[in-house]
């Protein structure tokens, strides 16, 4: 059984000090350990930004793909190798701007991957630029005069997708995150974690204080039912999406692998790939 | 008449209507049957980016010899409108024949050389029990001019429309046989010539998107994901048809970036991992191929290409996505480049492209394009196997090295001679790494430092020096007269203009590029050094081959000259044949 | 006042007989002469796709892009001319397979464009492969064992990015689409209309007769409010999306471009683009 | 000891420390100093793609003539940090300074030839207001060590920090002169050179991200759309900061496909577009390349160029994608790609850009880099001039015209000479047109008739045929000893380097390629063919600007060399000297 220290690498962080971002990693680590996953079986697939670090920081298997691409890198992964434990992270930026074709595409195939978005409202590694979670009228170097587009709102988009997980966590709440962590991963099919991570350097409005006193709780919310999709949407629409918790689960989720036809019960990868004269010959009948 | 009839090596025929009238059914059924009886077969389409109506045809070539390429002339047309007639008649050859429905009181144009033969193809299916049947009318009245035997047809039948039930397979057959009577009762074989005896042996009638899905099969490739685009989607499509047999899966991804990012993902992960796709979908595989490069993931790309730029024309025939597959990517992301240039290679090249792909650790590019992917032709059974080579799977970490090695020491990319260094797996313990698009060290880790770019930028470029596959082959003399240069289905081309031309005494080469990248400096120059006169004929207008030949040195003086074409028509081998004729002083026949 | 005629090309159509987009080109051209537009000022922005073909079939200024890409063309183009209208039109394979993230973002922008996607629920220019519509089990060349992955739900997806127009017609109820398509044309910001035409060819499941029996016009709903999000999420919930009509409309939409900070009230488009030296002067200052 | 203190030209001053603390507006404030008083200036910083933490730092040279690299010493090193001293003491020459904060107990390795100054920085900044204000005590006492008047550094404080208030106004001020004090009383003026005096003139300091950004707005550009990416930020964060003057606007797209959509749409309707990126969101953008070039939209797309492959080293200098700008979309799309190589340049280029996109109807591309597009250099007012070119829309069809055609007649395709069309925009009554991506006829409806396609691609491909813009400049003898070649932000760096080995007797030569598509064939061979030897200095790993080149037959005689780097660092003009003179045998100074 995989110990804290053997999630950690040697790497040390480029992220500013109070970064949202640590939390997010501390809580992952955490979880893997809960969950009892082998460093080996880990496979990270991270984004580009400074979320985007934190697969320098695990000791495991991690692509860092190009910037909103982790999501069919990810699957790729998972087809490859269904025994591998697959988790995508990435910004607001990587998952919800240039990443939102892949995002919505990723829920409805519902492959088993666990995707953390760590989204901090802003594009922190390009220094300062609003980003599609940011609030309207938020200034930025790109929104001097505030911010005209409306959110992203990515819990109910989500929902809308066919996602059949759906949570969202806080990074200074440490217990309740890396919870949903271990649920998503334990999830069979694609699971949503959009995880608050302020950004200290460019975001001085959605500050760890101001989630704190605007953030609902779901597990204290009494008889919330995370599994009732159109309540769901309609508690999300009532809180504007400030709440923590599992927003929603679909607890028949059967994920692609089981689904797609003749597809390998066993791992691709590591497969000899030798082929039988017989099947060979059945490939061949129709051209003749 | 037996008497006047000559014994030819070939005869074309080909049927023409509109677009969603049966017209690829018909064509492909002629063909397999020939293919069959041990014929050689050619096919050739005329298709537009289009459903139902507008004109389209199918050219089909029979022969007792291999070929490789459409022609201009045809023997026997079979026109379902008379727009069939209008567009096609004219390469209808003296004493040829053109076979119409009755139903569209067809008419020859002034001074037209064939034989027009009215025939009552839709009232003849109606009788055997539709009018949907009125192609295989027609099938059968062809094989009665082109002389073939019945039987085969009917085997045809009822392996096709097996599964349809007795009633299908029986009006099926019907409508060729009344066909095939028509023919014999009212006209009788009047062609002034006859094909020559059919070779039987053991082959298969396929395009190159089959070849290319069978390769990668061969290949040990289990995963592919594509977005579907003319004239790539049958590659996909094939896999569809045939990974359930051996537990691979496609995905239809959602985009082109989409596509190739689950392809390296899997190549990641330890599987084989390709997508297909044509000129569009590649300009937006890009920046992918960077990361595969930058990250020496193994993935296999093929790219069937069209007419471009931009949409271009979706269903037309052009070779011009060569210098974005030499060079596309920002920065310097070694790769490389295979083009094959019949379907042999193109099963013997994509089931290579992944030996390859996980040898050198980078991004192979299968440069096939729409002539070499969609048409059929004769192919030998044995040129399609699948023990052609073994499951090769590069430099790969032992577990004993690494469990040796114990946590965070083994350096996935580590400085060697070769430029290679052995890499891990997901699940191998202790063979963690960050693969990362970013500059790094040995270990995977972000670096910027200075020395270790120049290090790693080496390594990456360097390791393709030892590439060492055949780069040019040549088929004639190497001091020919004239030396014939191409790549792709040109080749295939110009191997029939090449049988002709020495037909009229011209000492006659050709040379064909099986890749790319890293470009065969050696053996282009060692190839072409002595030849007379070089033609390099290329399906695009700029001379992107010649370029890449040029940027080694290749190709500057004189005695280069470059025959280009793109219209969206393939060559011909009469187009070349004129073409060199030009360049070449006329020589008797000896 | 433009006629009928006016509209129409000299091109003869490409599409299939039967194909649903007749009844949308012919919605469209009735609904520009009820809006009274004139063709000058009409600009078509299509997609790939047999589809993308209906620019071809209108007299207007047409942009035929690249596959998926429409969105983002047509805010160029209103944003270079505040006057035009600006019209979209695709398939579901262009909006939503290739083109997904541009739709919601365009969405999130509330440009003032109208985006007509002609959903048959499959790929027909490439012959017949399945699309993100496509119904569970649904058998295509892609899918010969049947469609294994989640449709994507244009409406409630719209609804959950925050679309401030969301509607759907059916090619063969014609009144009530060409009134859709002119709501949409007044509406002042970004309007999707999703448009059932059904594919003859390869779609013999979501036929005419189909869509006749499974539609629930929602102008039959009794006390239907078309300016309640949560509402409607219910309702297309219920009928999983099986409606016609006016599904959102957001009384209240400013577009874009009245919002974007110092952006010029009259078009671009045929400027002089003359500067003042004392404005020169002023963009130099923060250089000295 | 003024008397023993040489006069020099120019002086390097380097501040370093963490990401984060305040490194850049140090230099920027020693910079717009100098600058304001009528010295010459050159910037260039060290960063990571990094927020906070890790080294960085920024050197200013400061001059009495123009300058245009940087440079391998430097005469004053500020340190913030002991990291700082480490990794930068070695550039300091002999006789030069180490300004260290006493609070981190700095010391200079064994052996460094520097003078340590240690200062109490933290504690004075401390005293005037607050620890922030460290940075400023640096300045202060830099500007004693470099004898420069404490006067503009107050104004400059007062400009700066004005809207925010006296009291900040103050207390910066009294870290300046605390810090300049400081080295009076403690230290006097140790440096043994002394910088001569300035030249007042009318000038600015900016980089060429800001030329870019006033050439696009100078050059008729109301609409851009962006993706952030560093190094191109900037050009549209400055656009978002000056738009709104000239009634424009910025979108932030979702990607660089959006952006570049964007832009060809703001074209097609009659606005003038761009978008700004570098390498990975330049590789997005090929398909639209594509798409603009084939609709003959003008289009201007600026590529500030960085580290590659993939993510590469973002915030490194590189100039590796001219091949995919030249080359890159499927099929052949013709476009322009100028290539500026100063900021005076690129603002020339951005905004001439708009004229050609619309005189050309294509695609224009604007190759930066990184070193051109971020380091502030003292430029001219007078070479940042709106006036210089006159706004032209190029072929226009007028209203008259069509209104004389009536519906359904004006081609916006019409073949002619020229090969390009007068277009019709959106509003022009009778001006109706389809803009596609597929192929097309005259009018513009798709046609895939093949003959149709000859004419029109070769009306695409030949209509830059007359493209008559000088194609190189050259300074010095053109039968020079050596030949310097390059493009962009290079040949500042070579024209430093160009002085120095003049000054060892060579004769020198220094020619720069302003565009690379369509080439400038004739103008290269013309710049080129006397020299007796020719060094083509680029910063990527394969020499591709050399490539492009032997493409047309340049450069492949024994007298041509590549001297490449690809390390992130540009060239130093010390290393093309001492490059050069390996190759050049010793000459005397005369
Ligand atoms: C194709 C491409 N475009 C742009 C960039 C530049 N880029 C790097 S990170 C980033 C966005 C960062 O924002 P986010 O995803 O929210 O991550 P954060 O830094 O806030 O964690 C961008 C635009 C890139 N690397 N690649
Ligand atoms: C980048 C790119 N990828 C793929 C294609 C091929 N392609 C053309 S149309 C199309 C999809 C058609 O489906 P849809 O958008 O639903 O339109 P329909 O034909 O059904 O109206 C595809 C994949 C392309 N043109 N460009
Ligand atoms: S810039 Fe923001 S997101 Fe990036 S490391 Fe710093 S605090 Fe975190
Ligand atoms: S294939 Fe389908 S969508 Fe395309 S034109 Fe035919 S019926 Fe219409
Ligand atoms: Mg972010
Ligand atoms: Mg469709």
């Amino acid at each position: 059984m995989a110990t804290l220290a053997d999630f950690k690498t040697s790497e040390k962080s480029w992220w500013c000090p109070g970064c949202g971002d640590f939390g997010v990693l501390a809580a992952l680590q955490k979880s893997l350990v809960a969950l009892d996953i082998n460093p080996d079986e880990l496979t990270i697939i991270a984004g580009i930004g400074c979320s985007g670090k934190i697969g320098n920081y695990i000791n495991g298997y991690n692509l860092h793909v190009v910037h909103g691409r982790t999501l069919p890198a990810a699957m790729g992964v998972k087809l490859a190798n269904r025994d591998l434990k697959v988790i995508c992270a990435g910004g607001d930026g990587d998952a919800y701007a240039i990443g939102m074709g892949h995002f919505m595409h990723a829920m409805r195939r519902n492959v088993d991957i666990t995707y953390l978005v760590m989204d901090n409202h802003i594009y922190g590694l390009t220094k300062g630029q609003y980003s599609p979670t940011s609030d309207p009228g938020f200034q930025t170097k790109t929104t001097p005069k505030g911010n005209i587009e409306r959110p992203v709102h990515p819990l109910s988009t989500a929902l809308a997708a066919g996602c059949t997980f759906v949570a969202q966590g806080f990074s200074s709440w440490q217990p309740q995150l890396a919870s949903l962590i271990q649920k998503a991963v334990r999830h069979p099919g694609f699971a949503l974690v959009n995880i608050i991570s302020p950004c200290v350097t460019y975001n001085k409005i959605n500050t760890y204080d101001w989630y704190k006193t605007s953030l609902t709780n779901l597990d204290t919310v009494e008889g919330y039912d995370s599994q009732n999709r159109v309540e769901a949407l309609r508690v999300l629409h009532e809180h504007d999406e400030l709440v923590t918790g599992l927003v929603y689960q679909d607890p028949t989720s059967v994920p692609y692998e089981d689904l797609a036809p003749g597809y390998s019960k066993t791992p691709l990868a590591g497969q000899d790939y030798a082929l039988e004269d017989a099947v060979w010959k059945k490939m061949l009948a129709g051209l003749e | 008449m037996d008497s006047t009839t000559t014994t030819v090596p070939v005869i074309a025929w080909k049927i023409g209507g509109d677009q969603g009238e049966g017209i690829d059914s018909t064509g492909d059924a002629l063909a397999t049957v020939a293919n069959r009886m041990g014929y050689y077969v050619y096919g050739y389409k005329s298709f537009s980016s289009r459903i139902k109506g507008g004109h389209t045809n199918y050219k089909v070539r029979i022969g007792v010899d291999p070929l490789e390429a459409t022609t201009e002339t045809t023997e026997i047309l079979v026109a379902l409108n008379q727009e069939t007639i209008d567009k096609n008649v004219s390469e209808v050859r003296t004493g040829g024949f053109v076979l119409a429905d009755q139903a569209f009181k067809p008419h020859l144009p002034e001074g037209a050389a064939a034989h027009l033969v009215e025939l009552p193809l839709t009232e003849i299916a109606k009788e055997v029990g539709s009018v949907l049947m009125r192609n295989m009318v027609a099938v059968g009245a062809s094989a009665a001019l082109l002389n073939l035997p019945l039987g085969p047809f009917d085997s045809y039948v009822e392996r096709r429309f097996g599964s349809k039930g007795a009633q299908i397979v029986e009006s099926n057959k019907a409508a060729i046989r009344r066909g095939f009577e028509e023919i014999q009762t009212r006209v009788g074989h009047l062609l002034d010539i006859r094909l020559g005896e059919p070779r039987p042996g053991d082959r298969l009638l396929m395009t190159g998107n089959d070849a290319m899905a069978l390769g990668a099969i061969a290949g040990g490739c289990r995963i592919m994901a594509a977005y579907p685009i003319t004239p790539a989607s049958d590659v996909m499509e094939a896999l569809i048809k045939w990974f359930p047999l051996v537990g691979g899966v496609v995905v239809q991804a959602e985009d082109e970036m989409a596509a190739v990012l689950m392809a390296i993902g899997a190549g990641f992960a330890g599987a084989r991992g390709m997508t297909a796709t044509s000129g569009p979908g590649f300009s937006l595989m890009q920046e992918a191929i960077g990361l595969a490069s930058m990250t020496e993931t193994p993935v296999v790309i093929a790219d069937i290409q069209r007419s471009g730029p931009s949409t271009g024309m979706p269903t037309k025939q052009e070779q011009s996505d060569l210098l974005q597959m030499v060079n596309g990517s920002h920065g310097e992301a070694p790769r490389i480049v295979l083009t094959p240039s019949s379907i042999e290679e193109v099963f013997a090249d994509a089931m290579d492209a992944f030996n390859l792909a996980d040898g050198y650790q980078c991004p192979v590019l299968i440069a096939s394009d729409l002539s070499l992917g969609l048409w059929k032709r004769t192919v030998e059974r044995s040129a399609i196997d699948y023990r052609r080579a073994a499951i090769d799977r590069g430099e790969l970490v032992s577990p004993e090295e690494l469990l040796a090695l114990g946590r965070d020491v083994f350096k996935r990319y580590e400085l060697n001679d070769s430029g290679i260094s052995p890499r891990s797996v997901p699940g191998m313990p202790f063979g963690q790494f960050l693969a990362t698009g970013n500059e790094h060290g040995e270990n995977g880790k972000v670096t910027e430092d200075p020395a270790n770019r120049d290090r790693m930028m080496h390594k990456r470029l360097h390791k393709l020096d030892r590439f060492d596959r055949e780069g040019v082959l040549t088929e004639g003399p190497k001091d020919a007269d004239i030396m014939l240069v191409a790549i792709g289905s040109t080749v295939g081309i110009l191997r029939e203009a090449k049988r002709d031309l020495e037909a009229h005494g011209h000492r006659v080469g050709l040379s064909w590029l099986r890749y790319l990248s890293p470009f065969p400096v050696e053996a282009t120059r060692a190839a072409l050094a002595q030849a007379q006169r070089v033609l390099v004929v290329e399906q695009n207008a700029t001379g992107q081959l010649l370029s890449l030949m040029k940027v080694q040195g290749i190709g500057h003086e004189p005695r280069f000259s470059s025959f280009l074409k793109v219209n969206g028509v393939p060559f011909t081998p009469e187009e070349v044949v004129r073409k060199v004729s030009g360049l070449l002083p006329v020589r008797e026949v000896v």
